[in-house]
């Protein structure tokens, strides 16, 4: 056990995983960097943020591979890999770039298995970054994994702490069907206690943060943190909120889901992403459908609006899901019960 | 070059069963017994098997929507790939692929493919895992001339070649992609020259001339395989029938294809050639054509004879495991 | 008024659209055809689907583009053309080539007027053909509008008859903003009295196809038939079903199904997509949080399976939702009251 | 070919704006107050300078991630480019673009562009535009040379190349795409020979002399304007600072960036050229000097002072009509 921030969890992994198995390697923009500089040097990045600092130099190049500016040919050749024998990790600097290499994913990764009748694998991880917050501006600040969740065939990852990150990345290289990873810029360096050594966390199982009874909040990603600080703030008041983390949107734990409505009666999502078709959408249709006996009040979503996100800094901290405005979702669920429950 | 006796009469078993199998596809696709869409490969048999014929079943093929031959040329069962065209349970994708979607890992065919120009980098991955596992295998993309100009083949090409890669870029120029001819949409002209700009050898060959593409696939598959990186070759052979099977084909002169047959027919030149300069008899060919008609049919009746796949596997195979 | 097939009524809206105002222009593949052909015919194509036939001829091939297969480059034009004056209809042949030019929808024509802080206009329509049942196979069959629609700066229509496609597509070519005109290709044929010269129908108004107090059905494109045949059907059962047809999924005209739905306090909705985050999620999401109130019973989604569309005849047909399916997730839903409507 | 004197003149103004810009943003992205990331033009502002002195406001640009000297060099007002970056009401994108984002229709800049490769298909389009209204304007489209190998840059080539439309590829080849040389990311090793593949001319300049990439755009410029069709023009200077400001440069062997400014600063050889052979004379560049630092302050003070969009900005603009 020691404290690792999501950045060293995740380096640890790789790190584990490749020295495991011989057949994983890595590519992607600069996930070394330095070749073809007039310094010569060893690594001049190790990823654009840091995460496969060392890999090469313990590795070799011929396992941690940087290319071009390519996405088409980064994922297309990870799929290619995949299906041949390889388990490559893939790295997709932002997941803002899925669309000029989309197709790869859409109509070849996800649908090897099937088209060929059950007669192939994929086995890869595409790793990429998500998430508003650092005035990374409209086309480097996105929550796309709603569209990769939706696509049959691709499994979708979105951890939003050390442990979990490393126990999850560990699963998606050893797991037999493709996985894109989603890392959220902003929480890098969020720590926590992480075992030494390899283990695995298993797709399809959501991570209960906190207990309650009166409310249930379901969030992804960096709105855990949201969701638990909003938990905590309304504690003192009295209200107990669970929070639920799915840790992977597909698979997607929903029984997990239903087993705390059917204790709550009541459901807020919370979700960086834009409103219109995704997570949150998805979870609140889920549970009016197979709960509906059990919800005591309308659902509440909390998303991100349906603009791009701005440059404005300002701009983009009212953009992006606050705990305020959970703490609002979740009173608002509650209706009278909140008062009850505070008095 | 010499060519063994033994190698020239697979090449002309394989180029026949290619014909045969697509003249028949044709007769039954007008009969209205296939399903989906078909792209048939005639005029273009001798680019596949001359590419094929250096390969083996650990060499990786990337191949097309217009795939059958490619199938054919790498070695897939003839009587799976029927199975599969009808989407029948026990065809190369149990059925749920279809033409346009026939592969075969086990004999390195890594799927025909319906999006124009995904193959290529999917080739270059099977060549990277070549290359990564040292194995002296190789894989080879097929790219038509209308899907040169996709953008993802260029981004193939250059990975490729900074990577030393051992990969084979196999242009077909059939003179047509869809109903638009080359000389419209392909600037510059030049596919091979465009290749070569990436840093790799770059020819253009007859791909009516099994023995003009043998010798310069022969040139391409040692270079990958004594690890000195990737070639592109342009195998220029029109295509015989239309786009897909039903096409009016009126972009086409009157004739053109006539003319075609009778001066550029690759199973014709092949046939002479091999007569003349190799000791092969017409008989012996002709037993080939014989044997490879009577498995046809067979293989055919077999295919419609066979049961679909079960309402279940709708839903199977999505994942190993989820 | 004549009766017209939907292939007719765009091909009749793209020729009325032209001459009304020089600055539109078509591109896409095969939009003519024969370029380069030893024929030398005027037109080969008129569109794969023969939905531009005459065009060329009509308004030369300066302004009906044949192009190369370039996807990115043919949609990446139109959004230049279209920030610089001209009304670009760019053809996608099928929704399914999404992947091979996702970015300059996503990243560029979507988020431009926002970006640009609302100074650039990108008033463009991209053609595009949807849907299941022709035996195209995993890669050419797939109904990926919603992504579209979860995309902010993109508005998405999916016509069901002719005299919807001829309004809808003159009010997106006509439409200041970005437009996804999503065509189902089994639906071509379909014919129903349209109106002779150009009409626009505005964004984001449901058509009530059927009037009905039992269950709201809300349904997309082709599924619109499919509702239509079910409701007729369940009619002489004494079974009264309301069809609503959004007609644009972005806007969505979600006030129209909350009326509907406090009628009748009961929804199903049928979309040919597959489950996850698509439409019906969206919609049964959004009833549940703005109309929980009046919801008698849980909603029901009748979708696509989550998998890919099989090549196979009679698995394809399996996977598309049939009048029956919906038939029985209106009883479904209906639960008592449908026997004690039926008696 | 000879230069007017004041064409000269404006042509430094603008080199030494960017200059002067870009250096001053280096220190304030130092000092911290400018939001976002920034991606400084130093070392390379006679390439876009020396291209688009033969712009008009109705000609277009696509620009980069690196667009700052672009916008300068094309006419954009430099008082409402700094109000962008500070992302502050009133600024060319309304404060919501920054830095990355930048444009200006009226002044023909189609935007700087945070997705490698995206711009020249959107530029094809503005010369799509030219073309089918029969201005005589034409578009341009800026691509690094990393983004050189992004397969939506050769779909654009290959477009305008068919199409004979008035455009014009103007690499910029400043040796890195963020922190890889080209000599590893570069399959073939030059850019302007890939380009010329597709059937236009492609000529590679030294993109630190103004006097040879305004000549090598000259001929571009006119043959876009006589309907000729595309150019592809490779212009070669190495940028002084990181890929972003902020980037530790590791990569670059200790020196090479003090030897570049002793050796091609593209200021100093343009004032030693115009001084010798043009009759201008150093007290004129240094007014021209002091004016644009003058300017600057007072714009870098207004940006700064400027109100922030209100909080109504987040939704707004989105849609014309929702
Ligand atoms: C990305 C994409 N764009 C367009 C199509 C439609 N399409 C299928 S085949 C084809 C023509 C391909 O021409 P070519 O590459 O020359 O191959 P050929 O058909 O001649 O063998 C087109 C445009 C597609 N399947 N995928
Ligand atoms: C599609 C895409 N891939 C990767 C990136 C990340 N990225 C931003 S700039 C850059 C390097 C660009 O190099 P080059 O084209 O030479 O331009 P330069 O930075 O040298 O001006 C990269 C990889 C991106 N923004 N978009
Ligand atoms: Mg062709
Ligand atoms: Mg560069």
């Amino acid at each position: 056990m020691a404290l690792k921030s999501i950045r060293e969890a995740i380096n640890d992994c790789l790190r584990e995983e490749m020295a495991r198995d011989p057949r994983v390697v890595i590519l992607g923009e600069d996930v070394c960097g330095g070749l073809g500089g007039s310094s010569g040097i060893e690594e001049a990045a190790g990823g654009t943020f840091g995460v496969t600092a060392g890999l090469a130099k313990q590795f070799g190049r011929a396992r941690v591979i940087d290319t071009p500016i390519t996405e088409s040919a980064i994922i297309g050749a990870a799929a290619g890999a995949a299906l041949t024998g390889l388990r490559p990790v893939a790295e997709l600097m932002f997941i803002d770039f899925l669309g000029v290499c989309f197709d790869q994913i859409l109509n070849q990764i996800a649908k090897f298995r099937y088209m060929f009748g059950g007669r192939a694998k994929t086995p890869l991880v595409i790793r990429t970054m998500i998430g508003a917050g650092v005035g990374a501006g409209p086309q480097h600040s996105q929550s796309l994994y709603a569209m990769l969740a939706s696509i049959p065939g691709i499994k979708v990852a979105l951890p939003s702490n050390a442990y979990d990150a490393k126990g999850l990345l560990a699963q998606a290289i050893r797991d037999d069907d493709p996985v894109v990873f989603c890392e959220h810029k902003a929480l890098y360096n969020e720590q926590c206690e992480v075992p030494d050594g390899p283990y695995t966390l298993p797709f399809g199982e959501a991570n209960v943060t906190r207990r309650g009874n009166h409310v249930t909040v379901v969030a992804f990603s960096r709105m855990v943190l949201l969701a638990n600080q909003a938990a905590d703030k309304l504690a003192r008041e009295g209200i107990s909120v669970e929070v639920i983390d799915p840790r992977t949107i597909s698979p997607l734990d929903t029984d997990s889901i239903i087993e705390s409505v059917e204790k709550t009666g009541r459901l807020v999502v919370v979700d960086e992403a834009t409103p219109m078709c995704g997570m949150a959408s998805e979870i609140v249709s889920a549970i009016a459908s197979e709960a509906f006996e059990c919800l005591q009040a309308p659902p509440v979503k909390v998303t991100a609006p349906h603009t791009p996100v701005p440059a404005t800094p300002h701009l983009e901290a009212e953009y992006v899901p606050s705990r305020e405005k959970i703490e609002r979702a979740i009173r608002k669920v509650l209706g009278k019960t909140a008062e009850r429950a505070a008095s | 070059m010499t060519i063994e006796r033994e190698t020239l009469l697979e090449a002309y078993r394989r180029m026949r069963a290619i014909r045969e199998f697509e003249e028949r596809m044709r007769r039954e696709v007008q009969a209205g017994t296939v399903p989906g869409f078909v792209h048939l490969y005639c005029g273009q048999e001798a680019i596949a098997v001359g590419a094929c014929m250096h390969l083996g079943d650990a060499d990786y093929v990337g191949s097309t929507h217009r795939g059958h031959g490619h199938c054919i040329a790498k070695g897939c069962d003839i009587g799976d790939m029927l199975l599969e065209i009808y989407c029948k349970q026990g065809g190369l994708c149990n059925g749920k692929g279809g033409s346009m979607h026939i592969a075969d890992l086990r004999k390195g065919m890594l799927g025909a493919n319906a999006i124009v120009g995904a193959n290529p980098p999917i080739a270059v991955g099977a060549a990277l895992t070549a290359k990564t596992l040292g194995t002296k295998n190789l894989a080879l993309a097929f790219i038509g001339d209308g899907a040169s100009n996709q953008g993802t083949v260029f981004e193939a090409l250059n990975l490729a070649s900074i990577l030393k890669l051992p990969m084979i870029f196999l242009y077909e120029n059939n003179g047509y992609a869809e109903f638009t001819g080359i000389s419209y949409h392909l600037g510059g002209g030049d596919i091979a020259k465009r290749a070569g700009a990436f840093g790799m050898p770059a020819t253009q060959v007859d791909g009516t001339d099994f023995f003009a593409v043998y010798e310069a696939l022969g040139a391409a598959v040692a270079r990958a395989r004594a690890g000195e990186g990737p070639s592109a070759v342009e195998a220029v052979a029109m295509r015989w029938y239309g786009h897909y099977e039903g096409d009016m084909q009126t972009y086409r002169a009157d004739g053109e294809v006539d003319r075609l047959r009778a001066s550029s027919d690759p199973l014709l030149r092949f046939t002479e050639r091999v007569t003349r300069e190799h000791g092969i008899t017409r008989e012996e060919l002709e037993r080939i054509d014989a044997e490879v008609r009577a498995q046809l049919d067979v293989d055919v009746d077999a295919a419609k004879a066979a049961p679909q796949p079960p309402r279940e596997a709708l839903f199977t195979d999505v994942y190993v495991s989820y």
